[in-house]
């Protein structure tokens, strides 16, 4: 195979200058972006490490592996680390603080020491973290529900709502970078309908971040008074309100959800136009459904507590209010689809996790339909259904556009290709372990097996056991990546500046970019996606 | 060891029926939507998989398109909607006439009483084709009453009441589960629903050591605890007059209008000083405290039997008042 | 710089406005207007906070009108957490 | 906009590498800043909703124990907050006309004044410390609901409001003294000439920060204190 001659090792963001000190104190958001991608792999393991364990133990119907209490803090700080320190964080933290500047051919984030502090807020909540589940951990499931989190839980509920707490700050820091780096350090020519729709969902995750995070931060703070202080605003008891907690809980949690499916709406929305060859299907529509999704996501929240004890009347408007926001995702799938359609498909390793996105979380985003009928949700809500229903979305959405996102960039990244028919087999082997880890979940959901059991009747068996199966083949598969990712970082093929031909500024630049990221600054004078004229990478290189 | 390997649950209640229906509408519209998709998505991968000189033909969208796909599914969701909350509207209305079951959730058992005064821990009997409404309250944390086979579920709140009810259609025993995570055994605070023939529950109704309705005992409480010596049955105690009070509106003396549910009863009860009834002194002491949620339920059910019709009582004895012929009270 | 001098008579008249308009709500609220007591003190707080924003805060002077729509929306979904909130709470028959 | 090569020769000291000129970064440190003052909105928005919520359930026992609150240390304090907003805008414009030496006085006299705040609000903790109402066990509130001399308050009522009281006025008092230190650090540039009609965005941001903290209280004040005053 003809492989491009590279010139000798040029100076890049990687090699510009070594030592921890270039590494910790980096403003590159490249670099910054990189820190993000150990830290929260990290927190990503130990969250699958305590899904396993919770499958391990639901294998049997008795409570058989670890005690009751060991089973309610591991599905809790499986909730929090899951939630707090990898779902938000991944995408935007990773390929967002890599590619935003890129894509709009800025030289760096608007802010790139708040960048930095961002990072040690994630880290020094990470610690936190980390020493409250060494320990003794908490037991409140990551709902904090109260008055059980602030009266009768006696285990460091405290210390996780400040590290929950921090971590929110973090997030809200990358979400004002971006608006700012956004609006106002585009390149010259790159007009709002010109900038690829991944910069539209980071946007739009970004408004979220910013006018969201600051009501869970300011709910935690209330509950970390009231348990110290002995307050009464949420303690029935003592004329509080559980439910006012839950209010303001899911005001921000349920948006949290967007936070971290509408990045990978932006992958995907990357990955499909360029293995098609082809423009996106309704730009404009597509990206109106993101600001779409990220402004109704705001109106739905209590669709959470159709059964917590709301009034009728306030059910029946969330309810509606819930059906409005499942329009823009319909039509973002539709256009998907729509791309494909007359293209020049290539089944390269991030398409097929397009392909696993498209289909996983079209499944999730149905069955929320089912748990926004509020007949059903009264039947199936704080079931394994729920379980099954977030687990599609997050996992088979969000799960599968990180890492569709990272093999697509991961050239730019490193500098390196990744291995391919590695990479066909992992995509292959996380949607085969995922669909039988959560599928059975939706039947074990409507016959009406609760969440958060320790312990279950025997009926309910056979499925759990066929979960369990499932959830080893996904550890798996998410073993894979990180494994021959890292093999690739010594051994893989140099990448090209554009291995995959395709459209976008970040792909104009050298594979791994310069610390200033462009030579010249780029003047934009091309529509979005214009791959009739970008040439397909040659037939030989690349196989298949 | 797979002795049972059930993929539907039991259908053993009016809203079952309902609830499924809606279910297996959404299943099938989900079916077809997902088929739908994934089709197109695999006849297009392969029709225009990437051939030696074929190019990708550019397509800028259809705006035509994008509003069908946009108000097609809008129309169904509307649809979905309706359903529903419909069946939601008649699950949040308990009939009236039901027979009533007081609930008490504990950190991690189920006391339940029924009206006739049977207690049960754990386990409910109930005959077959008659509503039962449950009057759900919690001594510490949110608990969660569900029975999946007769598809209904309300989380259970401490410091009032929330009430659920069903219409058990088919004899049997079902699951009884809590839903809302509360502590170390949430998942063993389980129980049992036991659908018994009328004729069976009639015997197990005998056979039960009921000591007295809930409604005696909770006359009995209303004297021990001295309400009677405010709350007279003729017109000019000092605490209004509660024959007929139950259910009907009642005028306070901020001007506002409430009407006499049971969360009312218990709130006027545990802490007086929240709703004054117009025309009458905030003298009644606080009983926060002093009265257990039994004997809080205990009260309740009196002062619901006092507004009973005499003949209408069900199943419990009928409780005239004391003394005062039971002329048409007048409620403010 | 660029961006528009607010002259000194146009700040001392917004802060004597400031406040007069404190001790015409504190003066207010004595006098038993009954249920609008809450509603005018909101009007008037609504009125400072509007001065302080257009005026001290050059908001009425920015030119780019990006400003203008951080706020509004800020407010936008503080008034959806009051007022979505609410709606259940109005219509819960505790 | 010129093709400025990467390495361009900074002609200007406070311009940042990654922005093409000073008025980019200055519209970027603006928009930021914006973008903050709109999650503090949120912030204290979740505390406003409890608030709401609270104040529609328990109004006359919110009523009577805002009565117990010191209505003219509240006017004093709403007053105080108002002028330092207007010394720092007279700071904000006294850069903008390069005059080195009234910034200087008028950060120092926002300095005083919002010391004076902190003041007035640490007199009036101290006397609800004294009368026993703050939260938690000590608590103990007498006094009637308005309208009804006989009828006691609701214990526990009175100790939600104070609760929400002690929480919205204490994240508040938190708010000024960051505004203090960070004002106290801008009296020290500002005294050592860094601000100049071409660069003083630090100082422009920090009063957008303040004129927000004053923003709250100016909602804060009627809310708590002026429940219903009215005999």
């Amino acid at each position: 195979m003809a492989t491009a001659v590279i010139a000798p090792e040029r100076e890049n963001y990687l090699n510009q200058e070594y030592g921890i000190k270039s590494w910790l104190l980096t403003v590159d958001h490249k670099r910054i972006a990189l820190l993000y991608l150990v830290s929260i792999t990290f927190f990503f393991f130990i969250g699958g490490f305590f899904a396993l364990l919770i499958r391990l133990e639901l294998l049997t119907p008795a409570g058989d592996l670890v005690q009751a209490d060991t089973y309610n803090k591991l599905f809790t700080m499986h909730g929090q680390v899951m939630v707090f320190f990898f779902l938000i964080p991944s995408i935007p933290a990773v390929l967002g603080n890599f590619l935003v500047p890129l894509m709009i051919g800025a030289r760096d984030l608007a802010f790139p020491r708040i960048n930095l502090l961002s990072w040690y807020l994630y880290i020094i909540a990470g610690i936190l973290m980390l020493h409250c589940m060494l320990t003794g951990g908490v037991d409140t499931g990551w709902t904090f529900y109260t008055p059980f989190s602030t009266a009768f839980s006696n285990t460091k509920v405290i210390e996780a709502g400040l590290a929950i707490f921090i971590s929110g700050f973090s997030s809200i820091l990358t979400g004002l970078n971006f608006v700012v780096t956004i609006h106002r350090m585009r390149a010259p020519g790159m007009t709002w309908n010109r900038l690829p729709l991944f910069i539209w969902a980071h946007y739009a995750t970004s408004i979220i971040q910013l006018l969201g995070t600051p009501v869970i931060a300011v709910t935690l703070v209330l509950v970390v008074l009231e348990r110290a202080l002995h307050l009464g605003i949420f303690d029935p008891t003592r004329g509080g309100d559980p439910l006012l907690f839950q209010h303001l809980f899911w005001f921000y949690s349920h948006p949290a959800v967007y936070i971290m499916i509408l990045p990978s709406m932006g992958v995907v929305t990357e990955i499909v136009p360029c293995f098609s060859r082809k423009r996106i299907f309704g730009y404009n529509f597509v990206a109106m459904s993101s600001i779409a999704i990220a402004v109704f996501g705001f109106l739905v929240w209590a669709h959470h507590m159709f059964v917590a004890g709301i009034s009728l009347y306030s059910a029946l408007i969330f309810s509606a209010l819930s059906y409005l926001v499942a329009v823009p995702s319909a039509i973002k799938v539709f256009n998907w689809t729509a791309t494909m359609y007359k293209g020049s498909i290539r089944f390269s390793t991030p398409m097929l996790y397009a392909f696993g996105f498209i289909g996983l979380f079209t499944m999730g985003g149905l069955t929320g339909l089912f748990l926004a009928a509020l007949g059903i949700d009264v039947h199936v809500t704080d079931t394994y259904f729920v379980i099954a229903h977030f687990h599609y979305i997050m996992v088979g959405g969000a799960v599968m556009g990180y890492l569709g996102g990272m093999h697509f960039w991961w050239p730019k990244i490193s500098g390196r290709m990744y291995p391919e028919s590695l990479g066909r087999f992992s995509a292959l082997i996380v949607f085969l372990g995922f669909n039988l880890t959560f599928f059975p979940q939706f039947i074990l959901g409507y016959l009406g097996m609760p969440r958060r059991y320790w312990q279950y009747p025997p009926e309910f068996q056979v499925l759990n056991v066929l979960s369990t199966a499932g959830s080893t083949i996904l550890a798996v598969g998410y073993l894979l990546p990180m494994v021959y990712f890292l093999w690739s970082m010594r051994y893989g093929k140099l990448a090209p500046a554009n291995p995959w031909g395709a459209s976008g500024l970040e792909w104009t630049t050298t594979s791994p970019p310069p610390t200033f990221n462009f030579e010249h600054t780029p003047v934009v004078d091309w529509e979005a996606y214009d791959y009739e004229n970008i040439p397909a990478p040659e037939e030989a290189r690349v196989a298949g | 060891m797979f002795d049972t390997f059930p993929l539907w649950p039991a259908r053993a209640s009016t809203t079952a029926g309902s609830v499924d229906a809606l279910f297996i509408f959404l299943v099938t519209l989900s079916a077809m939507v997902s088929a739908a998709v994934f089709t197109m998505i695999v006849v297009f991968a392969v029709r225009y998989r990437r051939r030696r000189g074929v190019a990708a033909e550019q397509i800028e969208g259809s705006t035509a398109l994008e509003v069908t796909w946009s108000v097609i599914p809008l129309f169904i969701f509307v649809v979905i909607f309706v359903w529903g909350a419909v069946i939601y509207f008649k699950e949040r209305t308990p009939p009236r006439g039901a027979t009533e079951v007081y609930v008490v959730a504990k950190q991690w058992m189920w006391k339940l009483q029924h009206e006739e005064g049977q207690r049960e821990i754990n386990e409910l009997h109930v005959p077959v084709g008659r509503d039962v409404k449950m009057i759900l309250t919690s001594q510490d944390v949110i608990h969660s009453f569900y029975v999946p086979a007769f598809r209904i579920k309300q989380d259970v709140l401490p410091g009032r009441y929330t009430t659920a009810w069903f219409h058990p259609t088919k004899a049997g025993i079902y699951h009884l589960f809590c839903a809302e995570y509360c502590g170390t055994q949430h998942s063993g605070m389980i129980g049992q629903v036991v659908v018994l023939e009328p004729a069976q529950y009639e015997a197990w109704l005998s056979g039960g050591g009921a000591s007295g309705s809930m409604a005696s005992n909770g006359q009995n409480m209303f004297q021990q605890l001295g309400c009677s010596t405010c709350h007279r049955f003729d017109t000019q105690g000092r605490g209004p007059n509660l024959v007929g009070l139950f259910g009907k509106p009642v005028q306070l003396e901020d001007g506002r209008v409430v009407t006499a549910d049971e969360n009312y009863i218990r709130e006027s009860i545990l802490t007086p000083g929240a709703k004054i009834v117009s025309g009458f002194k905030p003298i009644m002491p606080v009983f926060q405290g002093l009265v257990s949620e039994e004997q809080l339920n205990a009260l309740v059910a009196y002062v619901k039997s006092l507004s009973q019709s005499p003949t209408g009582a069900a199943g419990g004895p009928t409780v005239v008042p004391s003394g005062a012929p039971p002329q048409e009270p007048k409620v403010q | 710089m660029s961006e528009h001098i607010v002259p000194l008579k146009t700040n001392v008249a917004v802060w004597l406005t400031l406040l007069v308009l404190t001790g015409v709500t504190a003066g207010v609220a004595f006098i038993d207007l009954g249920p609008f007591n809450t509603v005018v003190a909101l009007v008037i707080a609504t009125c400072k906070a509007l001065l302080v924003v257009l005026v001290f805060m050059h908001v009425k002077y920015a030119s780019e009108k990006l400003i203008k729509v951080v706020v509004i929306s800020a407010l936008f979904f503080l008034l959806l957490l009051l007022g979505l909130s609410l709606a259940d709470y109005t219509t819960r028959l505790l | 906009m010129p093709d400025s090569p990467v390495a361009v020769e900074h002609h200007e000291p406070m311009l940042q590498h990654h922005f093409a000129d000073m008025e980019q970064q200055r519209q970027a440190s603006s928009l930021g800043m914006w973008l903050f003052l709109a999650t503090e909105v949120m912030f204290f928005g979740g505390m406003f909703c409890a608030y709401l919520i609270y104040r529609y359930w328990y109004f006359a026992d919110f009523a009577t124990a805002s009565k117990s609150l010191d209505i003219t240390l509240g006017t004093v304090n709403t007053a105080v907050l108002i002028c330092s907003s207007l010394t720092v805008v007279l700071a904000v414009r006294a850069a903008q006309l390069g005059k080195r030496q009234s910034q200087v006085v008028y950060l120092a006299l926002t300095l005083v004044l919002g010391l004076a705040f902190l003041g007035i609000k640490g007199i009036e903790w101290t006397s609800k410390f004294k009368e026993h109402h703050v939260p938690g066990a000590s608590f103990h509130f007498e006094g009637s609901v308005p309208g009804h001399p006989d009828q006691p308050v609701d214990q526990q009522h009175a100790q939600i409001f104070f609760s929400l009281y002690f929480a919205m006025t204490g994240m508040h008092a938190l708010h000024m003294v960051i505004g203090v230190g960070i004002f106290s650090y801008l009296l020290y540039c500002a005294w050592k000439g860094r601000y100049t009609p071409e660069y003083h965005t630090p100082l422009e941001n920090s009063g957008l920060y303040w004129h927000f903290v004053d923003i709250i209280w100016i909602y804060l004040f009627p809310l708590l204190y002026l429940i219903d005053r009215k005999k």
